[in-house]
């Protein structure tokens, strides 16, 4: 068996290589060979094959995700930008926050459980990467139809790998979403996202400088997981001998990364790293290239040295490997010692692969011989770009053309009160505790708020009440309507979310799911969500601090729903003054906070009673999104309202509803003069929110809405037992929790 | 009535993280000399009437598409001898 | 003199800080216990809180039971040092034998996180004088492990005994024989329980109430008046 | 290497949710005729040097006091054929 070491690449320059198999195109391998001056070796052609594909070079979405620093606003509270493993943003009081949503999608439907909870151990490296204590977790979801048989087996696997891993990571989850549609069948989206706390002065990066550092590999041993592709390379390489079988998926254990995660924070805490990287995507090829070119570029690694969970592995397959629960550390030769005492507390097994060098070079050696010696930037960030050609579908003019304004609408109070059960029944409106209740939100002891409510809420400072509020959003009906709109769409959504529960958004981060990049009605899509994202977060004043693309969700030649999932992060002086979505207390007043237009394209009415998906989104006026966050916000802080909850799918009913449940009380409305009742309770005009208001509050907060010019219409009081729309119907609290709570449940058991 | 076993074990490449965790444990309590644990499931099934060539056939397609999860499990099947080897 | 309450930390330990961040509240002070340390560093009393610990390997608190803390937590518990065991806690001190029965998966098969009403049925137990018997409160449960189960010998002897110290209320969320949610020895000095009393602490955390606290108010009575 | 196995299954008057679900699932499944579906663990023990008395002493004394907890599992030891009934 001849190892092919950059000597022997050298002498054999024509020797056949699998670049094909391995993903690179006939001009990505001319352009390695270029490069290097030779052709690469095997171990340099499967590093080049993984960093230079989609998922780690990001070559189709690349020039679009420019925008985002380009029109990124003028904000003194982002710390760290784009382009490390996570953006972090200064919360105030020397605390840092750090956030990022990531997709473990296609893994997750091969394997949902252990996809799912390696999606969960993935983000919360990146975050613990930053120098921060992972705090919380959420996972908006996407499956298809609820009644699909293979929902069945895919949604519970994904909720109880999230669950198995955050839960046994001691992560309260205190938010996500489960939307159902056909059109993630075969694609479910399972996004994952993480927050982490630090104080300005522990913010960690991937970088290695310092000649004469250490490069040390913290955390389990390396197995041949993930590397279906590079058994290509092995068997090309080594025809007589070699392992056969490789697992795709790989398999998460959460003790190890609990482990890891208290271990770093001790190494951490002690100042003991000069550098950081976790092991995700393309292990070994990615941590270390990306900790070099982000240095001064001189690295050179032992590969015999890294400790193996199967010892056939060949050198190219280790530097592949996406084994879970690794670090990389890059430590100053006098805190090696210590460095290794705290990961033999730990039961953390750590091992010196290599060394920082004063070269330029990324040089790997195995059994004394070397197998790579290449330009690590090249490897990390020079890989193609793409400008992929895009084009506006010929189906988008029909699809707008098909307005849900012209269905059939509810004749009679009676199909009125029916189709209000119907909505908020319907999967996507009926509540998730099923799956939540899978999830602990309690660890940790600083939730504030969870699931359920507009946003997951954690205190950060126990003596001065310090916390972070995240919301995520994301609506895949709007943006196939209108991918522009339905991206800034998804953004308003998540920012009111969080101001609804009185915290001040600051900063974003999303995750871009959708088909496949090769298709220009899907590139179309994708540009114009970048575009309408980046411009949304200008306006706002949130810039976007990281997130990740997801492309080839699709089955055949369909593609899903583009799916822009955005995440905002907001932070609150005082979690006292949180503000809840419960309408608890009786008499308290019932506030509508802006303008009801007649907008039902893409609704939850329209896909709960019509089974239809046609015409426009809601209209997005941000300037409205930003007002309606100030009053909610101070009203919070000046203690004028008790209750908010911002309208969304399934409109002013279905916020109504979900208020009244939560807190156990009912309400009377009254249809506001010229509106109708069906519009009044359906439509879903953004920039909107119900607020419960103390009749002693009534005024202050009357004036503070007049004085700024944000209509606040009383449509009725908290009272009594049903939720009632006075003139057209009422429904009992019990009818109306079971028809909300019963559906999911009954699906799944 | 016949008692048919199902072994269903993780494949030999997959990490076994309880399998580890058991083997580190055993040194601590004075257990030596154990080089590899893999723990793994273990499906007692009574079976109704004969237990011929047809029905483990079923039961191996049972255990196929549902005791075990291929991707990432192998498992065997096999008729249990009327008395075990005693604990 | 400030009572000193012992709060241990296994491999996979969760509650941990929670728990110390509960017993300061309370008044005493929180003394950190690392379980491949035997000595307990003079606590007056122990709490062995939630988690996952050696990631609920094998059988939940099974490998833990081995740590060597553990050999001076037994020893000292009894001697009759009070000792409360939450949650993985309580596993662990069911795989100790401290306690009698053992605990396996929720009938249910998932993972269970809820706010949870209990009766507390002995209140007369180190760590809850504070409570009456009788008295209903809620506090969160979550795990995947919770359905305890002992031969009915065992269980008639601790209802005999008046050792059942909990009881779940409004349904039985786990299959616990005869709704068991936690027992104490004959002693009144070790508790366990599966119920999560350190997040029922404090207003506008977890669920917002508080009645979780008199466990640790109970046990610091008990030790200012020793 | 010898292999040494070990079963642990819980004693048969205590409830076993997991394979009760897994019984009630095979009749959906298409899959008729099993009366009861018990499930256990299955520990493959790599065992260094010879798998004498001794040492299978020594395992079950591991078997007893951590492998398996008694007051509501049985377990049994034995030596594995060297070749399976193959799945
Ligand atoms: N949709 C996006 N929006 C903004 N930033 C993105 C997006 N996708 C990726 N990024 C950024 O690009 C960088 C590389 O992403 P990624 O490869 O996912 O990081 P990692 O390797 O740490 O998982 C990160 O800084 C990430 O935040
Ligand atoms: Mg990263």
């Amino acid at each position: 068996m001849t190892l092919d070491t950059v000597k022997h690449a050298e002498q054999t320059p024509e020797a056949e290589q699998p670049w094909a198999e391995l993903g690179l195109k006939q001009d990505e391998y001319e352009r390695i060979r270029e490069i290097l001056g030779r052709r690469p070796t095997g171990a340099e052609l499967a590093m080049y094959s993984v960093m230079w594909s989609e998922h780690c070079s990001y070559k189709s979405s690349k020039v679009h995700l420019k925008q985002f620093g380009e029109k990124a606003p003028e904000n003194d509270a982002m710390l760290v930008g784009i382009g490390e493993n996570a953006g972090v943003v200064d919360v105030g009081q020397g605390y840092a926050v750090t956030f990022k949503v990531e997709s473990h999608n296609h893994p997750s439907y091969i394997e949902p459980y252990q996809g799912a909870a390696t999606g969960v151990g993935g983000i919360v490296r990146d975050i613990l990467a930053m120098g921060a204590r992972p705090v919380a977790v959420m996972d908006p979801l996407r499956f298809g139809a609820a009644d699909h048989p293979d929902t069945k087996r895919v949604l519970p696997g994904v909720v109880a790998g999230i669950g198995g891993y955050g839960n046994c990571l001691g992560l309260p989850n205190i938010g996500g979403e489960a939307v159902f549609d056909p059109c993630y069948q075969g694609n479910p989206l399972v996004n994952a996202l993480c927050v982490g706390v630090m104080k300005h002065e522990d913010i960690h990066l991937a970088k290695a400088s310092g000649a004469g550092n250490k490069v040390i590999l913290y955390g389990a041993r390396t197995g041949g997981d993930g590397i279906g592709g590079v058994s290509v390379l092995a068997s090309e390489t080594f025809t007589d001998k070699g392992p056969t079988k490789r697992p795709a998926v790989q398999v998460g254990d959460p003790f190890q990364e609990k482990l890891l995660i208290e271990c770093t924070l001790e190494i951490f805490k002690e100042k003991l790293v000069t550098g950081i990287q976790d092991l995700g995507g393309a292990g070994l090829s990615c941590a270390t290239s990306e900790l070099a070119s982000a240095g001064s570029g001189g690295m050179r690694v032992e590969l015999d040295t890294v400790p193996l969970r199967d010892a056939t592995l060949s050198p190219e397959e280790i530097l592949m490997s996406e084994s879970q629960e690794r670090m990389c550390a890059i430590v100053e030769p006098r805190h090696v010692d210590r460095f290794m005492e705290i990961c033999e507390k730990w039961d953390v097994i750590a091992t010196v692969i290599g060394e920082v060098t004063d070269g330029e070079r990324l040089e790997i050696f195995w059994h004394g011989e070397q197998i790579v010696d290449v330009p690590p930037g090249t490897v990390a960030h020079e890989g193609p770009t793409y400008h992929r050609p895009y084009a506006r579908p010929d189906w988008q003019d029909a699809l707008q053309a098909d307005d849900a304004g012209r269905l059939p609408r509810p004749r009679t109070a009676e199909e009125l009160r029916d189709q209000v059960l119907t909505l908020v029944a319907h999967p996507n409106q009926a509540a998730k505790s099923w799956i939540t209740d899978q999830y602990d939100r309690f660890v940790q002891g600083n939730t504030v708020l969870a699931q359920p409510e507009d946003s997951g809420m954690v205190r950060i400072d126990e003596e001065t009440n310090l916390g972070v509020a995240v919301a995520t959003d994301g609506n895949g009906r709007y943006a196939k309507l209108d991918p522009y709109t339905g991206a800034q769409l998804a953004l308003a959504e998540a920012y009111r979310n969080v101001a609804a529960s009185g915290a001040q958004p600051l900063a974003v981060s999303d995750c871009l799911n959708f088909g496949s990049p090769e298709d220009p009605a899907v590139m179309w899509q994708f540009a114009e969500a970048t575009r309408g994202l980046a411009d949304a977060c200008q306006t706002l004043g949130t810039p976007v601090t990281g997130g990740n693309v997801s492309l080839y969700n699709q089955t055949g030649d369909t593609a899903i729903h583009p799916t822009p999932v955005v995440a905002v992060l907001g932070v609150i002086d005082d979690i006292t003054r949180r503000t809840p979505i419960a309408f608890a207390d009786e008499g308290h007043l019932v506030y509508l906070l802006g303008d009801t237009r007649e907008e039902l394209g893409g609704s939850a009415w329209s896909q709960a009673v019509h089974e239809h998906l046609g015409g426009l989104p809601p209209k997005v006026d941000l300037e409205r999104e930003r007002l309606l966050a100030e009053i909610l916000i101070s009203a919070s802080r000046d203690g004028m309202i008790d209750a908010a909850h911002d309208l969304s799918d399934g409109g002013l009913i279905q916020a109504l509803v979900e208020s009244c449940l939560r807190g156990g009380k009912g309400a009377r409305v009254v249809v506001p003069d010229g509106l109708d009742p069906f519009v009044f309770l359906f439509s879903e005009s953004a920039g909107r929110a119900l607020v419960a208001v103390p009749r002693s509050e009534e005024l202050r907060f009357t004036d503070m809405c007049g004085a700024r010019g944000l209509p606040a219409t009383r449509i009725g009081v908290v009272d009594g037992e049903t939720v009632e729309v006075q003139g057209q119907f009422a429904l009992s609290l019990a009818e109306l929790r079971e028809a909300h709570e019963g559906t999911i449940p009954a699906l799944l058991s | 009535m016949a008692r048919v076993v199902v072994d269903v074990m993780l494949k030999p490449e997959i990490l076994d993280p309880q399998g580890q965790a058991v083997q580190r444990a055993l040194p601590r309590l004075g257990f030596e000399g154990i080089a590899d644990v893999r723990q793994g499931k273990r499906f007692e099934l009574e079976v109704e009437g004969p237990v011929d060539e047809a029905a483990l056939a079923r039961i191996h397609e049972m255990a196929e598409t549902f005791l075990a999860n291929t991707v990432i499990e192998d498992f065997t099947v096999r008729v249990d001898e009327p008395a075990g080897a005693g604990s | 003199m400030t009572s000193r309450i012992g709060v241990v930390t296994f491999p996979g330990t969760l509650d941990d800080r929670d728990t110390q961040r509960v017993v300061r509240l309370a008044g005493a002070e929180a003394v950190p216990l690392w379980h491949r340390d035997k000595d307990l560093k003079q606590v007056d009393a122990v709490v062995l809180p939630g988690g996952f610990s050696y990631g609920d390997y094998l059988r939940a608190g099974a490998i833990s039971r081995f740590s060597p803390v553990m050999e001076t937590v037994i020893e000292q518990a009894r001697a009759g040092m009070p000792v409360l065991g939450i949650c993985n806690g309580f596993q662990v001190l069911t795989e100790t034998h401290l306690l009698p029965g053992a605990m396996l998966r929720n009938d249910g098969l998932h993972f269970i996180c809820r706010d949870q009403k209990l009766r507390v049925e002995n209140a007369d137990t180190a760590w809850t004088t504070d409570y009456t018997a009788g008295q209903e409160i809620s506090v969160p449960l979550k795990n995947i492990d919770g359905r305890y189960v002992a031969d009915e010998r065992t269980l008639d002897m601790l209802e005999a005994e008046g050792r059942v110290a909990f009881r779940y209320l409004d349904g039985n969320p786990n299959g616990s024989l005869r709704d068991i949610a936690g027992i104490t020895n004959e002693a009144g000095n070790i508790v366990g329980l599966m119920p999560h009393p350190e997040h029922a602490a404090e207003p506008l955390i977890g669920t917002g109430r508080t009645d979780g606290l008199g466990f640790f108010t109970s046990i610091l009575k008990k030790l200012v008046n020793a």
